[in-house]
């Protein structure tokens, strides 16, 4: 049996890992991602006590923030095109 | 285990609220799609329309007391729940009046500008009555997605893309951090519902989690030292945007904060309210001293705001009912002077097209009106009486000494006189310095709506604040623990920041 | 009739609030002349409605008259509580009084904005009658924050001096910064009510008034923090000693009619007077507050009178006049005895007519020749012999010649502080010397000798507004003078409620709770 | 009947002061002066109803006008009290007065402030007959400041004289230090005796512990000091002869300056409890009575010396009350004010004949010019240097008997040389001004008139009292005014003095003062040149002498300068420190604000990012996708969940 | 095995998060990204959570990374010659302490919550799929609709962010 403070360890990596990412990182895509993996570490946490704790609501919580990560990437990428695009088109004006 | 949805008509009415809403929501969708020539006043109206309805349905349901709470106790429905949605939706009809006149400076998707406007409010009222993690973090990031498109509605405009793309960033930032923290208090508790974590054990897990929690809140009140976010994202984003984003918003996250403090962690109130004492004071502090220096009114009224969040936190820190009744009647006041003083950057940057405190010069003798507005707003915030800001100021501190909070009402006070400096700064401005041209200002008829409601509000909660004070005790009478002041928690007599 | 409407009649409310609405009134009128004549007939009125209240108040009483009593915010146990008593009577008589010479001095002296000037003036009087009026100590403070508006506004729009912005900022955030720690200090009242009645049941549970408060013991360790509190506040205001620096720039810089008010009403040894000695009576006993307060009132008779001395513009002289004499109120009202705070109490009522009639004569002096220096007079007593023998005349009263108003109330301080302490005396009275020299080696370079160089040839002595002022305020001086008692008998039972207060502590309550109305 | 009396006594005057003051432009002078010397006529006349009055019954009346200050264990009436004291002071005010009143027509003829003077002189009767009407202290005090209101006013008559407008508000500011002192005593009485009413007061004065007599009765002393011109505080009095002469002759010599002795003599219950005190007051008396005339040898002012012989002659006044002579003190205030005025008015007649000369070099021979002046002014001199049977003799000589015979040997031998001199400077003041060969220059000669018939006729008047007025004290020690005072000014403990000591003094006294007349005699009749060798002699004493001994100097330079400096000091603190201070938090503020923002921008946000805060919109940047200074702002809140963090784990010790 | 399994998860997870952090081209850390989503799934399986691993793998690794590479590819983005901020040196040192600190105390920490209501048993039995459905149409039915329209919000939002209509033309201004 792993212990839930394994999961929890990992979690925690992950999550400082994508902090970092969002810290040193200059590319908004990739500090996207960082943020991305902090979602995922918080999963990882949620789903293991789900599991040891034997309820589901934390796999439900997982759920929803798999599902508003999806909402937020889009409107993110979209924040992302439109600076994109602005700046293109005032260079070449 | 089986399914168990058990929904009564009476139960569904609890949410009647917030589904007329979404109803509401999709209409203006419909509407904006299936009449692309609809004049955007129209939108406007017919949005205000639903949110009056709303609004008076809240009011039904405040005056005949129907409160209950569906979905394992998820979604509270209190009084203090329908106070704030009462607060968020008013401060909502508020900010579409202020914004129908700066809706043509976007050149693309004004109706859709009313949605989202009206879909965060929706957001905005769950999480007032968001009563367990999960409510929390889907409401937040609901309400959240639709202030990332506002504050990067003028695509054409650099500031506006940069005050998108920063909120954006740290919004998620924030996100991220929020669910690590639902993630740990879950599994320090197994539990979500804000009433079924009391008395739990003190662990690192524990106060991580809900340290990132009230990190992600602190974020959306901009509490120092989570305010970063403000001056640059205030001052690109559309105007109206940042009024809404300056009110609502913190209203909602304060929902959320007295309910984990005073419910969940009512057991730990000398820790938190140890730390909560240190935020104020950084907030206060630092909101003030750095708005002295600011010539650019969007930002100076962002510095404002922090400063006023800070003024907001020591009703938080003294836990006690008195405080958060306190901390209701200030965010009334505060949404009357802050949304009014919004309104008249929105009316002066349509008039003249800029928002630098320069060019408020002789605003008096242009326009007096806007000029009396102003300073009845900007005294209303420091604290002037018999303006509502002075009432809610006085009520907070007449809880916080009662609390025996003496370092932070010292530096409250001490704030309040700086912060008299830079709001006699514009005052000056608007009244004693030439104006560079003297041509009087038009102000349109919405606008002029706004500034007569925040008026006759800050007036008339300033000189008879009876009947609000009457409305923010009763919105607090479920939190039986607080209802007898005297009554037995750990309140440590004097509280010293910084780990004395 | 006349009777039975007297004693429904609301009159304080209307007193306090005719004015503010005659300014909104004012906003109505667009003509110069119309502003001044509606004006001068708002105070008119005012003046009527408080000579009223002064007919009808009932002398040798320490009962609050007059009282109305509405709930106001009973959440916080704020409520509107109006009343008069021999403390404040006077002062709102003063105050109407003073505002009528201010709109008549204000008729060709302010030249431009003539109806915001009103307006603001008018707004002045009923933020300062609220003062005086207010027995619920956040009336009070309200209506004494709002009084930093008003004024603001008028040093900073018609103020003469160069420094203008500054002074009128230093002014507020000066007064500001007193009153947010006196608002701490009315807080903890509540807070010390609030848990006494806890204990005894009492309702309310949360009150401001001062007759509740008078009600209840407070602890001495918490009496001694609350009144360094109030002290902040009312000493910043007042100013007391070492908080004064803001007195000159606005007294400098700012209108006459601003001058007249900040150096007549003394609002913030009224303070002290009307809330703390009563409600703290204990910590105004204890020997550290009283060595400290005395020792700063003799510093500030000394320090303003010497300061006075060297002064080259009159009205800078006048203001630290103004502190000299505030150190003669303030040593008397914590003489703690009958004569103390007697003196005190009428000495401030004498200010509002002999320094406030002195900075008339600034402005008088200020209308002719455009500045209050020493250097633009000389010898203008030939020439302007009036002006002359009304200079010298509220001068001598402001110094307190006997037979005039001013020397009663310094005797009666001066006895008083004897009473309490030899050292004090002693040394206050050396100001009685002090400022016969300021006032009268100015008076000798500035009105005596031969015509000064700047005086111009043209130059007109008092016209008949002026002079109106002028006698009204001389009338005053003499009748404070030589027939003071109507005047004392109106203070008397105060005072000696006062005085029996300071006996018994906090301990005893007061004995008039109830208030009573004239009937 | 007799309380109305006294009620009118000092209305009459207060009525000529508010018609004068308020309408005296309206009527011609001829009305105003009528009204203003017929009120003091008025009050005099009233005054003699009272004084036969009391002379009957000899009880005092004591009237009460009004309630005037009142509250707690305090009341004080505008009250009076005419006792024999009273009497003879009132006597010597309303009269002395009504005949300056009527000198003044004629002297002050055509000025340009006729109504204000005769307003000024009315208000300053009022003063003082408050002053020695009054029953209790304040009262008093009200006619104290009042007189030296009054003489202020008067002093700066011509106030357009920069001299004038100095020396009247040097008069004033003397003598509110004595005020002040008196002020003092005032405190202390009531303190003590819980009233300020002299008889309540002095029914109980045996309670009074003698250091708190002493205390009394110094404080008392330093408001006579000032107001009485003794040692140190005279130096107004001199100068206040810029004034009008009858107003020398009224305020400076005649009444206001007797008020000190008044008011001892009216306490003298006080002093006779201090030995001490008694001493002191001796002391300075005799003091200011030699120091003065020294001071008088050399002046060449003819109202100057006048002045100087007045503090001389208040000083023997002083000295009387020092040693309990209470009467004598009286007595000799009452002839002085004969004598004196007589001198004042005569030498304003000279004056006015020389059409406003005062030095007397510029004079001389005018004796056979201006007859009347002279004969008048000669009794005058002759009455104040003591040779009987004029006033003077009689007064001063009762002052130096009782100073001889109580064993006051010192202040015997002050008063003596004291008494020498005076007849030396008064005889070379008449000397000087009437003998000789005139030294006026020939425009001035030419002018000279005797004065007009309203003026010589109260110089006469002033001349009999000056000759008669000593017989009211006659025989020494039991006269008829010994007589009448004696329940108020107490008789002492009779001594057993032989006739023959007396005799032997009075003798002595005579040849003191002819002694004088003859060292005049020679001086600036027979040889002329000797002044001018002995002052050649003596050059430093006769420097300091003419100097006034420097006092004038060394207080400037004692109090005056310093104070000013300090004030100047102060004043530069108050603008630099205390308001520097103020304005210094403020700067700081601003500093502080400036400082957050620029920490804000180079330091929180990018002090770690070399690009700098300034290119973080720069398009390049931007088109790299890049965040600029999020990640900073990220790190904000980082390290804040972090500080956060490390605070709650010092709270719970986790 | 399990640990085998685990410890493979685990590590594989954290080195492809250090390379989504780490690697220069932003289309290499998207492919970082995609392994670390993968393994984070593998985790799901471990803990029994099958539903999530499906949703993992599809939803996230399937339509949010590939959105994140089709702009990365739509924008084409060259390599950023200091993909680091200049100064990540000054945050590295801190945050690695940090990291530390706050990784120790997680370890130790304890999460002992109170068992919930669905033991392991009766998820082996009905299957994971059963469970959630069952709680998220009953107990988190309301944030269930909300995230429905937050996700409606999202669509708009992007829509009105990213495409580019005509303008409106002016005539209804003022």
């Amino acid at each position: 049996m792993i212990p839930l403070n394994a999961y929890v360890a990992v979690s925690a990596v992950l999550f400082i890992i994508g902090l970092l990412g969002v810290l040193i990182r200059r590319n908004f895509i990739i500090v996207l991602m960082s943020v991305e993996i902090m979602l995922n570490a918080a999963t990882i946490n949620l789903v293991a006590f789900s599991h040891y704790l034997e309820s589901m609501a934390g796999q439900l919580v997982a759920l929803f923030i798999i599902a508003i990560a999806a909402g937020e990437a889009a409107i993110g990428l979209a924040i992302i095109i439109v600076v994109f695009r602005g700046k293109i088109s005032t260079n070449v004006d | 285990m089986t399914f168990a949805l058990t929904i009564s008509s009476s139960d569904l009415l609890l949410l009647l609220p917030e589904i007329l809403l979404t109803s509401w929501l999709c209409l203006i969708l419909i509407i904006d799609f299936s009449f692309p020539r609809l004049p955007n006043e129209q939108l406007a109206y017919f949005s205000i329309a639903g949110l009056v309805a709303t609004l008076g349905c809240l009011a039904w349901f405040d005056i005949a007391g129907i409160t209950g709470s569906l979905f394992a106790n998820m979604f509270a429905l209190d009084r203090m729940a329908l106070f704030f949605k009462m607060f968020i939706v008013g401060s909502t009809i508020l900010v579409i009046l202020a914004s129908i006149d700066y809706i043509h400076r976007f050149k693309f998707f004004r109706g859709e500008y009313y949605f989202l406007v009206v879909m965060s409010a929706l957001g905005m009222m769950f999480m007032a009555s968001a009563n367990d993690l999960l409510s929390v973090f889907v409401a937040l990031e609901f309400s959240t997605i639709g202030f990332y498109v506002l504050v990067a509605y003028l695509r054409e405009d650099t500031a506006s893309n940069e005050a998108g793309i920063k909120f954006f960033i740290l919004g998620i930032f924030a996100a991220g951090l929020l669910a690590y923290g639902i993630s740990l208090v879950y599994g320090v508790t197994g539990k979500l519902v804000f009433s079924d974590m009391q008395a739990v054990q003190a662990t690192p897990g524990l106060v991580i989690g809900f340290l990132l929690i009230f990190g992600a809140l602190g974020f959306k009140i901009g509490a120092v030292p989570f305010h970063s976010w403000i001056p640059d994202t205030y001052h690109g984003a559309p105007t109206p945007v940042t009024a809404f984003l300056s009110i609502a918003p913190k209203a909602a996250a304060f929902a959320i904060l007295i309910r984990m403090f005073f419910v969940a962690l009512a057991t730990f109130k000398p820790i938190w309210a140890l730390f909560i004492v240190a935020v104020s004071i950084l907030s206060m502090t630092y909101g003030n001293i750095v708005a002295i220096a600011q010539k650019n009114m969007k930002r100076l009224l962002a510095y404002s705001g922090i400063a006023q969040i800070g003024n907001l936190l020591i009703g938080l820190a003294t836990g006690t009912k008195m405080g958060s009744d306190a901390m209701l009647f200030y965010l009334l006041t505060y949404l009357f002077a802050n949304i009014g003083a919004w309104a008249i950057v929105i009316a002066v940057s349509e008039a003249i097209g800029s928002e630098e405190v320069d060019d408020y010069s002789g605003l008096g003798r242009r326009s007096p009106f806007l000029a009396f507005s102003m300073l009845i707003f900007l005294l209303s915030l420091a604290g002037v009486p018999p303006l509502a800001g002075f009432i809610g100021k006085l009520y907070i501190f007449v809880a916080a000494i009662k609390e025996g909070l003496y370092v932070l009402i010292t530096v409250g006070l001490i704030n309040i006189v700086i912060s008299m400096y830079y709001y006699l700064i514009v005052v000056k401005k608007m009244y004693i310095s030439e104006p560079h041209d003297r041509s009087p200002l038009k102000i349109s008829g919405p606008i002029k709506v706004v500034l007569y409601v925040c008026l006759a509000g800050t007036l008339t909660i300033g000189i008879y604040p009876q009947p609000v004070t009457d409305w923010v005790v009763s919105a607090f009478l479920m939190f039986s623990n607080l209802a007898d002041p005297t009554a037995a928690l750990p309140v440590p007599p004097t509280v010293i920041p910084f780990g004395g | 009739m006349l009777e039975e409407l007297a004693s429904t009649f609301p009159i304080l409310t209307c007193i306090l609030f005719l004015p503010v609405i005659g300014a909104v009134v004012l906003w109505l009128f667009d003509d110069e002349d119309m502003v001044r004549t509606s004006a001068l007939t708002i105070a008119l009125l005012e003046l009527a409605l408080t000579v009223f209240v002064l007919l009808r108040f009932i002398p040798e009483s320490s009962a609050m008259q007059f009282s109305e009593h509405v709930p106001w915010i009973p959440a916080l146990g704020i409520s509107y509580h109006l009343a008069v008593d021999g403390i404040s009577v006077l002062f709102v008589g003063l105050t109407a009084f003073l505002t009528v010479l201010i709109v008549i001095y204000s008729w060709d002296t302010v030249r431009h904005q003539v109806k915001l000037y009103m307006m603001a003036l008018l707004a002045l009087e009923t933020t300062t009658m609220g003062v005086f009026l207010s027995l619920d100590l956040i009336l009070f403070f309200v209506f004494w924050e709002l009084m930093l508006i008003p004024s603001y506004f008028l040093i900073k729009l018609w103020g003469g001096g160069p420094e203008r912005h500054y002074a009128a900022l230093k002014f507020v955030l000066y007064t500001l910064l007193g009153s947010v720690f006196m608002l701490v200090g009315i807080a903890l009242l509540d807070i010390n009510y609030h848990q006494w009645a806890t204990l005894r049941h009492m309702e309310p549970t949360y009150s401001f008034d001062l007759l509740e408060l008078l009600s209840v013991p407070i602890p001495l360790g918490q009496q001694i923090l609350i009144f360094w509190l109030l002290f902040l506040g009312f000493a910043f205001k007042a100013p007391v000693f070492p908080f004064h620096t803001w007195l000159p720039d606005a007294l400098f810089e700012g209108p006459i009619g601003m001058a007249v008010v900040l150096a007549g009403l003394k609002l913030g040894t009224f303070g002290f007077i009307r809330f703390s000695i009563p409600l703290l009576p204990d910590a105004s006993r204890s020997e550290t507050v009283v060595t400290v307060i005395m020792v700063l009132g003799v510093a500030a008779i000394l320090y303003g009178a010497i300061m006075a001395l060297v002064q080259q513009d009159f009205r800078r002289l006048l203001a630290f006049s103004s502190i000299s004499h505030l150190g003669f109120v303030v040593i008397g009202l914590f003489a703690l005895n009958y004569q103390g705070l007697q003196g005190s109490l009428l000495t401030m009522i004498n200010l509002g007519f002999s320094t406030a009639g002195l900075f008339f004569i600034a402005g008088f002096l200020y209308s002719r020749q455009q500045s209050t220096q020493l250097s633009s007079f000389g010898g203008m007593a030939k020439q302007t012999p009036l002006l002359a023998s009304f200079f010298l005349f509220i001068g001598l009263a402001s110094i307190g010649l006997p037979g005039t108003n001013g020397f009663i109330g310094e005797f009666l301080i001066l006895l008083g502080t004897f009473k309490a302490s030899w050292l004090y005396g002693g040394i206050a009275v050396t100001g009685v010397i002090f400022s016969a020299a300021y006032f009268l080696w100015y008076y000798e370079r500035a009105m005596l000798g031969p015509l000064g160089k700047a005086v111009k040839d043209s130059i007109r002595d008092l016209q008949p507004r002026e002079i109106l002022i002028a006698s009204a305020l001389s009338v005053m001086i003499l009748w404070i003078g030589l027939y003071p008692a109507p005047f004392l008998r109106m203070m008397n039972g105060s005072v000696q409620a006062l005085v029996d207060r300071l006996e018994r502590g906090t301990v005893a309550s007061v004995e008039s709770k109830q208030p009573v109305r004239v009937d | 009947m007799t309380d109305l009396l006294i009620k009118l006594i000092p209305l009459f005057p207060l009525l000529a002061v508010i018609l004068n003051g308020f309408a005296g432009k309206r009527y011609s002078h001829d009305v105003a002066h009528r009204l203003a010397w017929g009120s003091v006529g008025l009050s005099f006349l009233c005054t003699i109803g009272v004084f036969v009055d009391i002379l009957q019954t000899g009880t005092p009346h004591e009237v009460i006008a009004y309630q005037w200050i009142f509250g707690g264990d305090l009341t004080i009436n505008l009250a009076y009290l005419v006792d024999p004291l009273t009497c003879i002071m009132l006597l010597v005010v309303t009269g002395v007065g009504l005949l300056i009143h009527i000198y003044s027509v004629g002297y002050m003829h055509g000025e340009e402030g006729f109504t204000r003077f005769f307003t000024y002189m009315n208000l300053f009767m009022v003063s003082m007959l408050l002053l020695v009407m009054g029953n209790n202290y304040v009262v008093l005090f009200i006619g104290w400041e009042g007189v030296g209101l009054c003489s202020y006013l008067l002093i700066g008559y011509y106030y357009d004289k920069v001299s004038a407008a100095k020396a009247a508000s040097k008069a004033f500011v003397v003598n509110r230090i004595g005020d002040a002192g008196f002020l003092v005593a005032i405190f202390l009485i009531f303190i003590n005796f819980k009233t300020l009413d002299y008889t309540k007061v002095f029914a109980q004065v045996s309670q009074l512990s003698p250091e708190m007599a002493t205390a009394i009765a110094l404080c008392l002393l330093v408001g006579a000091v000032g107001k009485s011109a003794q040692l140190p505080l005279y130096t107004w009095l001199p100068d206040a002869m810029e004034g009008p002469t009858p107003v020398s002759a009224l305020i400076h010599a005649a009444t206001m300056v007797t008020a000190g002795v008044y008011m001892i003599v009216r306490n003298h219950a006080i002093f006779d409890l201090s030995p001490t005190a008694m001493t002191i007051v001796g002391v300075i008396g005799g003091l200011t009575a030699l120091f003065a005339a020294t001071i008088g040898l050399v002046q060449t002012d003819i109202k100057r010396v006048l002045a100087y012989s007045t503090v001389s002659q208040l000083g023997y006044m002083i000295l009387g009350c020092g040693i309990g002579a209470y009467t004598a003190a009286i007595f000799h205030l009452m002839t002085h004010a004969f004598f004196k005025a007589l001198l004042f008015l005569s030498a304003g007649s000279v004056i006015h004949a020389l059409s406003g000369e005062q030095d007397i070099r510029k004079m001389g021979g005018l004796s056979s010019k201006i007859p009347w002046t002279y004969r008048l002014f000669l009794i005058g001199t002759i009455a104040i240097a003591g040779i009987p049977p004029l006033a003077g003799f009689w007064s001063k000589d009762e002052i130096l008997a009782h100073a001889f015979t109580h064993h006051h040997y010192l202040l015997y031998g002050m008063a003596a040389i004291g008494a020498l001199l005076t007849s030396f400077y008064m005889f070379r003041l008449v000397y000087l001004t009437f003998y000789g060969r005139s030294r006026m220059d020939h425009h001035t000669e030419e002018h000279v008139h005797e004065s007009p018939m309203v003026m010589v006729v109260p110089l006469m008047a002033l001349g009999v009292l000056s000759i008669v007025g000593g017989f009211l004290g006659f025989p020494p020690e039991h006269g008829w005014l010994h007589q009448f005072l004696a329940p108020v000014a107490g008789t002492g403990e009779e001594h057993a003095v032989g006739t023959g000591l007396v005799l032997m003094l009075m003798m002595f006294a005579t040849g003191i003062a002819l002694l004088g007349w003859g060292l005049a005699h020679y001086f600036y009749s027979e040889n002329l040149s000797a002044p001018d060798h002995l002052a050649a002699k003596f050059q430093a004493a006769y420097r300091i002498l003419l100097n006034k001994y420097y006092v004038d100097e060394l207080y400037d330079l004692l109090w005056v300068e310093p104070t000013k400096k300090l004030g100047l000091l102060l004043d530069w603190f108050d603008r630099n420190v205390i308001d520097g201070l103020v304005r210094a938090v403020a700067q700081l503020a601003d500093l502080g604000a400036a400082g957050a923002t620029w920490m804000e921008k180079y330091v929180i946000y990018s002090g770690l990012n070399v690009i700098g805060y300034g290119n973080h919109l720069a398009a390049r940047q931007w088109r790299q996708l890049q965040s600029g200074l999020v990640h900073h702002y990220a790190a904000v809140i980082v390290a804040g969940l972090f500080l956060l963090a490390v605070i709650i784990q010092l709270i719970m010790q986790l | 095995m399990v640990q085998v399994f685990f410890a493979y998860f685990a590590l594989a997870s954290i080195a492809a998060g250090v390379l989504t952090v780490a690697l220069r081209h932003p289309v290499h850390c998207g492919l970082a990204l995609l392994a670390l989503l993968l393994h984070v799934s593998g985790l799901f399986i471990l803990l029994n959570a099958e539903f999530l691993w499906a949703v993992q793998v599809i939803v996230y690794a399937g339509a949010i990374l590939v959105l994140y590479l089709f702009v990365l590819m739509l924008l084409n983005l060259k390599t950023d010659e200091r993909y680091f901020h200049s100064s990540y040196l000054y945050f590295l040192a801190p945050a690695a302490i940090g990291a530390v600190y706050v990784l120790a105390l997680l370890i130790r920490s304890p999460f002992g919550g109170a068992k919930g209501d669905a033991p392991n048993e009766a998820v082996l039995r009905d299957g994971d799929t059963y469970a959630v459905g069952i709680k998220m149409f009953s107990d988190y039915l309301l944030q269930f609709e909300i995230v429905g329209v937050f996700l409606l919000g999202a669509v708009i939002g992007a829509i009105v962010l990213a495409k580019t209509p005509k303008p409106i033309t002016n005539k209804h201004e003022r």
